[in-house]
């Protein structure tokens, strides 16, 4: 075989490959889409029709009857975006004085913010739980969002891409007379974009999806987020599939779109090395 | 008369006395030159940060800590025990049984993580038609919510669902994936690598896109293959990112709960329970919360132990 | 420096209105776990209280049902409960040993004292919700299980749907049998399976076998297991048997319809299934055509014992007794029209007089109404301990060995014996 | 006014001394130029000056006003750095503006200073644009123009030719020494180019391993060198350095080694007192020689290296090599034996431990 045959046939395999791992990753889509259409009987059915006879878009307007969706979609965006908002406050912040500032036990102090990727929700739930008692956040947007404000990961992507940028910005700004917070808010900023939409899309995905800590500290239907509504509509031992399907494509809407914004930032944001310059 | 139980209470004296404490600490040498000053306003900027963490985190970790040395059941007073959770933990099969499904599944769904998640991050760093909306179709799981996950893949896993449909089209039997104890775990670990990869993908893929173009063409200059290239020029410039993603898929895979929860309840035969699932249930559904924070500070021990390895493989590789 | 310090304040501050509480309001709460038609129902309970009494409303609430009792449970520890609360049966002894549920007042209800009450209801009905003689909850629901079976595949087999239904759960395995439909050497239609996807189901059938052979999971005293007694692995072998000796179920198929249990039965992929009340309302009149509903299995017909549960509502302790007796006014107008709940929600109620109410004649006849009632009063709830849910959970592992991988009976539960032990033996 | 003093100027990074006892006084006006290789201090010491660098010990004053405590933006000096250190998210016109906007200047008055100083540099069609746009040569403008607008009292220059070809180096030295005379500030310009620092600075700061070697205007440094190092740093090709013996032989002194026996004028010979028979370095610059058949010194010519104007030899002398410039006319040829005659007037000699100038 010549090296522009075995050339042109890797290629082809890659495209294959390529092909095939697309359907794979896109398959649950297709088969969420395809149910949240179909008759709750029909879910199941055998061989599988991707496309049912008759086309229930009924099942939208239904599903969405099941529970204040409005309101748990609006809980979402707030907890979502104010966990967002925070996150990219705080952890942009500490990783800014973690990348270019010394101060005793600096090291420490980054550390000790790692450690925490480490511990499981579940455990800390009741401390935390208690915690936000105590600050009178049960059931409130604050209980929600305070304790998901900042995360550790946050603080570790923001001091990554801080200490790229040159120290030289840092100091002609002060010496042009910036304040630090100054410094902060003019230059860092705006030089850390792609971590921060990185950040971003992070955070908003992260906390769009929260589960286990609402469930815990929202106590009424007014506060439910998406998830706990989309969990609710499974009873004891039944279930309308297509219906929860329905309100799982709609669930992600909001998630996708924000990926889509951000889709590029991304790739650009969670760089490791070097800023370009 | 409401009588205090659980945990204890942050009172605003101990968050006072804390706040206190840092700001003499953050103060270091005390000088009020400019420079210290600037130490000041460095410390000023994870101050928020370290509050938020000290309240959210380390109080609920040192309860946790502290708790599992108490027997507890939520709703009577803590009653101390001193290691006798730790020795519980020791004699109990279910908790050893737990620990090695969690390690199983963390190195299951992290290492193919490693290597597929690369190779997408190589394919989508080539040009090709349609790249753009390829990497699209890649990356898209990101942004699917983890109870959607559990819920959609219950259903593709169903013994009549669709990924038993498609093992019939190519003339293979049904798996009940869900209730065999050889496929279950199998089967959670492939939904953990169908969410990861598309995240560690990006990853990677903003690192390759990181190195700079001139030493893939010296590297061709040099004659170096499409192999070498990629052992001798690739992987040694992608190094930090490696070591990144190495650390970040095992902390995310090993804190895996909804999945179990939703889709196998942590059966069958406990082939599925992982430690955060043990955890909660142990505290949760058995009150047994005690046991359930001298587990879970088992975990913490061994997390940590687990990344004070990488980080110093890390640095080996000559990543700061 | 002064423009960085305002800057944190700022911070401060916008996390200071974050965090400020909502506005605290004096009313009374009830949480409820998610089942939609009971949710629905519930709603306009409350509707109609609020509407009678504007200066008491209720405040409604209802969560997903996975890890609902976990929320109650750290709610409950950290003193920030509802009012009053829906709750299930065996959870009952672990909350009251902690003492997080107030006594119910029969004499707040009405009645003249829990014997009084008792009266009211169909026999044994209060029996999973007292404790040292006090009642801890009031039931709506009084819901069990029985069998469902396919007239068409009946009658497809040959066998006479109205006659030849099984008895016994030898009746089950060898109808059961004649009813599996085969392509090559896989299963496509079960003759009949258990619900495998939860271990509390599992416990319900396998407490209710053993009681059948005469055993108990547990001693008198609670402290010790016994589930690997004679009739523990007689009890086990039902289940192994029909799976492994009459071949007329394939077990993984019921394991992988998780939370769906009931999935099977209307889409035809099995011929006799155990379900409850519920579900003849979930399946439809149109599919309940072609479904027959016959008595729950036994081991002698002549001494039958059933599984029953229920939901009851119970009451916050940590609250005043006056607001107490007003939440009992809620109880009292929730489980009172009894006729409307079984309407709404299909699920029996376990008034004494319940099926002889004007109109529940129809019920009885084309809902089977009568052949559930009649399971329901030879009822007994699941063992109570304080460790149930370690309980269920050590026999579905057990069940699991036995039906998936085929273990000895006896070795298994042996094994979760000694699991069992160990839990009980912890404090 | 700009009158800039350093005081036992020390810093130290915890073990390391990067500036030692440094005392300096910067007139008004001055162009000074620290150089020396790196890692000898001088960008540590612009940076203190600058006020981005903690001061260990010493004082720094700017027309006697103690500015150690004195935050960099309230110092009254502008700094451009090796790297520009342009705001890569401003235009041109607000990254000089920056500055001026941060000392809430009026913004007219920005304008017009922006404008103005656009005009001296010849960047005004550059304003609108960003740094990433800009070629190496123009974003040095841009660095410099932030620096005027501030109308500073001093002006630090961090190796900011560093970065540009060399055409575009020699041409920016040019623009900037006019731009010097034109504003009359003073500078302090940090170079480890010693070309640059011979042309530019009106005196030169040699500098190594943290402490000032010598001081004073560019010819007098690269003639009398205080010592060895400074005359090896200075001068490219570089000071030849060939080990010598001393010898007093009938009244006149020697410095004698492999290939060469070197006359010194008795006037030039006092250091050497009391080192008869004594080693010292002998040191010579290539321009210092010239060709002659009774040259004192004798060497094989090992390459040959033409550079237009001149050629410079690159001779082995009794082992040891030497480089001699020569006439661009003289025709030479690989392996010749040559002998060349030393300026008795521009020999040197060190102490070989000290490295101090003896002759």
């Amino acid at each position: 075989m010549s090296r522009k045959t075995m050339l042109r046939l890797g290629g082809a395999l890659i495209s294959v490959l390529t092909v095939g791992g697309v359907i794979v990753m896109l398959l649950p889509y297709f088969w969420m889409v395809s149910s949240s259409i179909k008759t709750g009987i029909e879910v199941f059915d055998l061989p599988i029709k991707w496309i049912p006879d008759e086309i229930q878009w009924v099942n939208y307007p239904n599903a969405l009857t099941k529970g204040a969706f409005g309101v748990y979609f609006y809980n979402s965006f707030v907890v979502a975006f104010a966990v967002m908002a925070g996150n990219l406050v705080f952890c942009t912040l500490a990783g800014y004085g973690l990348a270019k500032f010394r101060f005793p036990h600096r090291e420490l102090c980054f550390r000790l913010i790692l450690s925490t990727l480490m511990l499981p929700l579940e455990i800390v739930l009741v401390p935390t739980f208690l915690v936000v008692r105590e600050l009178g956040l049960v059931n409130t947007y604050g209980g929600l969002i305070a304790p998901l404000a900042v995360d550790a990961f946050g603080v570790f992507l923001m001091r990554q891409s801080i200490r790229d940028i040159p120290d030289s910005l840092i100091e002609a700004a002060r010496m042009d007379g910036c304040s630090e917070f100054g410094i902060f808010w003019r230059i860092i900023l705006p030089n850390c974009k792609p971590a921060l939409g990185a950040l971003a899309l992070l955070a908003f995905r992260d906390n769009w999806d929260q589960f286990l800590w609402p469930f815990i500290v929202a106590t009424t239907d007014d506060l439910k987020t998406f998830p706990l509504g989309l969990a609710q509509m499974e009873g004891i031992d039944s279930a309308a599939y297509h219906e929860i399907m329905a309100l799982a494509v709609l669930g992600m809407i909001p998630a996708a779109f924000i990926f889509l914004f951000f889709q590029r930032a991304f790739v650009r944001g969670i760089t490791l090395t070097g800023l370009k310059e | 008369m409401d009588r205090e139980i659980g945990v204890g209470r942050t009172s605003p004296s101990m968050v006072r006395r804390s706040a206190s404490l840092l700001w003499r600490w953050g103060a270091g040498g005390g000088k009020s030159s400019l420079h210290s000053h600037l130490r000041w306003a460095g410390f000023f900027f994870v101050l928020p940060a370290l509050i938020h963490l000290v309240i959210f985190k380390f109080y609920p970790m040192l309860q946790a800590f502290r708790l599992s040395f108490f027997r507890y059941d939520l709703m009577s007073p803590p009653v101390f025990t001193g290691l006798e959770n730790y020795k519980l933990l020791w004699e109990n099969p279910l908790f050893h049984q737990s620990f090695w499904v969690s390690v199983k599944y963390m190195f299951g769904v992290s290492i193919p993580e490693w290597f597929f998640a690369l190779g997408l991050a190589l394919l989508l760093n080539r040009r090709m038609p349609g790249r753009a909306v390829i990497r699209l179709a890649y990356f898209f799981p990101i942004a699917m919510s983890q109870i959607v996950v559990a819920m959609v893949w219950k259903f593709m896993y169903h013994p009549f669902g669709l990924v038993n449909t498609i093992l019939e089209t190519f003339g293979i039997g049904r798996i009940n994936w869900l209730s065999m104890e050889e496929s279950a775990l199998p089967a959670l670990i492939a939904i953990g690598i169908w969410r990861g990869i598309p995240l560690f993908g990006v990853i990677y893929l903003a690192g390759l896109q990181a190195i700079p173009k001139e030493y893939h063409e010296a590297a061709v200059i040099d004659g170096a293959g499409v192999f070498q290239r990629f052992f001798y020029v690739t992987i040694p410039l992608l190094l930090p990112t490696i070591m990144f993603v190495m650390v970040l898929s095992l902390l995310s895979a090993v804190k895996v709960f909804l999945n179990p929860l939703v889709m196998t309840e942590g059966g069958p035969n406990g082939t599925t329970r992982v430690l955060p699932y043990f955890i909660y249930e142990t505290g949760f559904a058995f009150f047994r919360m005690g046991e359930a924070a001298a587990a879970s500070m088992v975990l913490f021990v061994f997390l940590f132990g687990l990344t004070l390895i990488q980080l110093r493989l890390l640095r080996r590789g000559g990543v700061e | 420096m002064q423009r960085f310090l305002m800057s944190h304040l700022l911070l401060g501050l916008l996390t200071l209105l974050l965090i400020s509480p909502a506005f605290a309001q004096q009313r009374i709460t009830w949480w409820e776990h998610s089942n939609p038609p009971h949710n629905n129902y519930s709603k306009d309970l409350v509707a109609e209280w609020n509407k009678k009494n504007p200066k008491t409303p209720v405040q409604y609430d209802f969560f997903a049902m996975t890890p609902y009792f976990q929320k109650l449970t750290a709610a409950l520890s950290t003193r920030s409960a509802a009012d009053m609360f829906t709750l299930i049966d065996f959870l009952l002894p672990g909350f009251t040993a902690k003492k997080v549920l107030a006594p119910i007042r029969p004499e707040w209800l009405g009645y003249k004292d829990l014997e009084d009450m008792k009266k009211a209801y169909i026999p044994g009905a209060l029996d999973g919700y007292i404790h040292e003689g006090k009642l801890y909850a009031i039931p709506p629901i009084a819901s069990g299980f029985s069998l469902f079976i396919n007239r068409k595949h009946f009658k497809e087999a040959g066998l006479d749907p109205d006659k030849d239904y099984p008895r016994t759960w030898e009746d089950v395995g060898r109808i059961g049998k004649k009813l599996v439909k085969m392509r090559g050497s896989r299963m496509v239609r079960e003759g009949f399976d258990f619900a495998m996807h939860s271990s509390t189901w599992t416990m319900w059938y396998f407490n209710t076998t053993i009681r059948q052979y005469g055993g108990e999971v547990l001693d008198a005293s609670g402290k010790k297991c016994t589930a690997n007694s004679e009739a523990g692995v007689k009890a086990m072998n039902v289940r192994a048997r029909i799976a492994h000796h009459y071949k007329a179920s394939d077990p993984t198929v019921s394991f992988g319809t998780n939370a769906l249990p009931a999935d099977d039965i209307p889409k035809g992929r099995v011929s006799m299934f155990i379900t409850h009340a519920g579900s003849v309302a979930q399946f439809g009149p149109k599919m309940m055509k072609d479904l027959k509903v016959v008595p729950f299995p036994q081991v002698d017909p002549k001494n039958p014992v059933t599984p029953i549960y229920g939901f009851a509502l119970a009451v916050n302790p940590h609250i005043s007794e006056a607001k107490q007796k007003i939440v009992h006014s809620v109880l009292k107008h929730v489980v009172n029209d009894s006729k409307t709940w079984y309407e709404r929600t299909s699920y029996p109620h376990p008034d004494k007089n319940f099926l002889n109410l004007p109109g529940m004649e129809e019920a009885r006849t084309k809902r089977y109404l009568g052949v559930f009632v009649k399971d329901i009063s030879n009822g007994r709830f699941l063992q109570r301990s304080d460790k149930i849910l370690e309980l269920n959970q050590a026999i579905h592992r057990a069940m699991e060995r036995v039906v998936l991988k085929k273990e000895d009976s006896k070795k298994s539960l042996d094994t979760a014996c000694k699991e069992i032990d160990a839990a009980l033996a912890k404090k | 006014m700009g009158e800039v003093l350093l005081e036992d100027l020390t810093k130290d990074f915890g073990e390391v001394v990067a500036v030692k006892e440094v005392n300096l006084m910067i007139h008004d006006g001055e162009f000074v130029v620290l150089l020396g290789p790196s890692g000898c201090g001088k960008t540590t010491t612009l940076r203190m000056i600058a006020g981005l660098e903690e001061i260990t010990s010493g004082r720094i004053l700017l027309d006697e006003r103690v500015l150690n405590d004195v935050h960099p933006r309230d110092r009254d000096i502008a700094m451009v750095f090796q790297n520009y250190a342009l705001y890569p998210h401003m235009s041109v016109y607000k990254n000089m503006a920056f500055g001026l906007k941060m000392r809430k200047v009026a913004k007219d008055e920005i304008d017009r200073k922006v404008k103005s100083a656009a005009g001296i540099l010849g960047i005004e069609t550059l304003l609108g644009r960003y740094p990433g746009k800009l070629s190496g040569g123009q974003r040095q403008r841009v660095a410099l123009g932030r620096a005027i607008v501030r109308d500073p009292r001093v002006f630090l220059f961090d190796e900011p030719l560093s970065n540009l070809d060399a055409k575009l180096r020699v041409q920016t030295r040019v623009e900037l020494l006019k731009l010097h005379q034109h504003l009359a500030a003073t500078s302090i310009y940090v170079t480890h180019d010693q070309v640059e620092a011979m042309t530019m600075g009106d005196r030169i700061v040699v500098m190594h391993e943290g402490v000032i070697q010598q001081v004073g205007p560019p010819m007098e440094v690269y003639q009398n060198p205080a010592n060895q190092f400074v005359a090896g740093f200075i001068g490219s090709p570089s000071m030849n350095f060939l080990p010598a013996t001393v010898r007093f032989e009938a009244g006149r002194t020697f410095l004698e080694g492999a290939g060469f026996r070197i006359p010194l004028p008795a006037e030039r010979a006092s250091g050497l007192q009391g080192r008869e028979g004594g080693e010292v370095v002998f040191g010579i610059r290539p321009e210092d020689m010239r060709l002659g058949s009774e040259g004192e010194i004798e060497g094989a010519v090992e390459i040959i290296e033409p550079v237009g104007s001149d050629i410079f030899l690159d001779l082995n002398v009794g082992g040891a090599s030497l480089t001699a410039r020569v006439e661009s006319s003289v025709r030479m040829s690989q392996g010749e034996h040559v002998r060349l005659h030393a300026d008795p007037a521009r020999v040197h000699a060190f102490d070989p431990e000290t490295g101090e100038t003896l002759v």
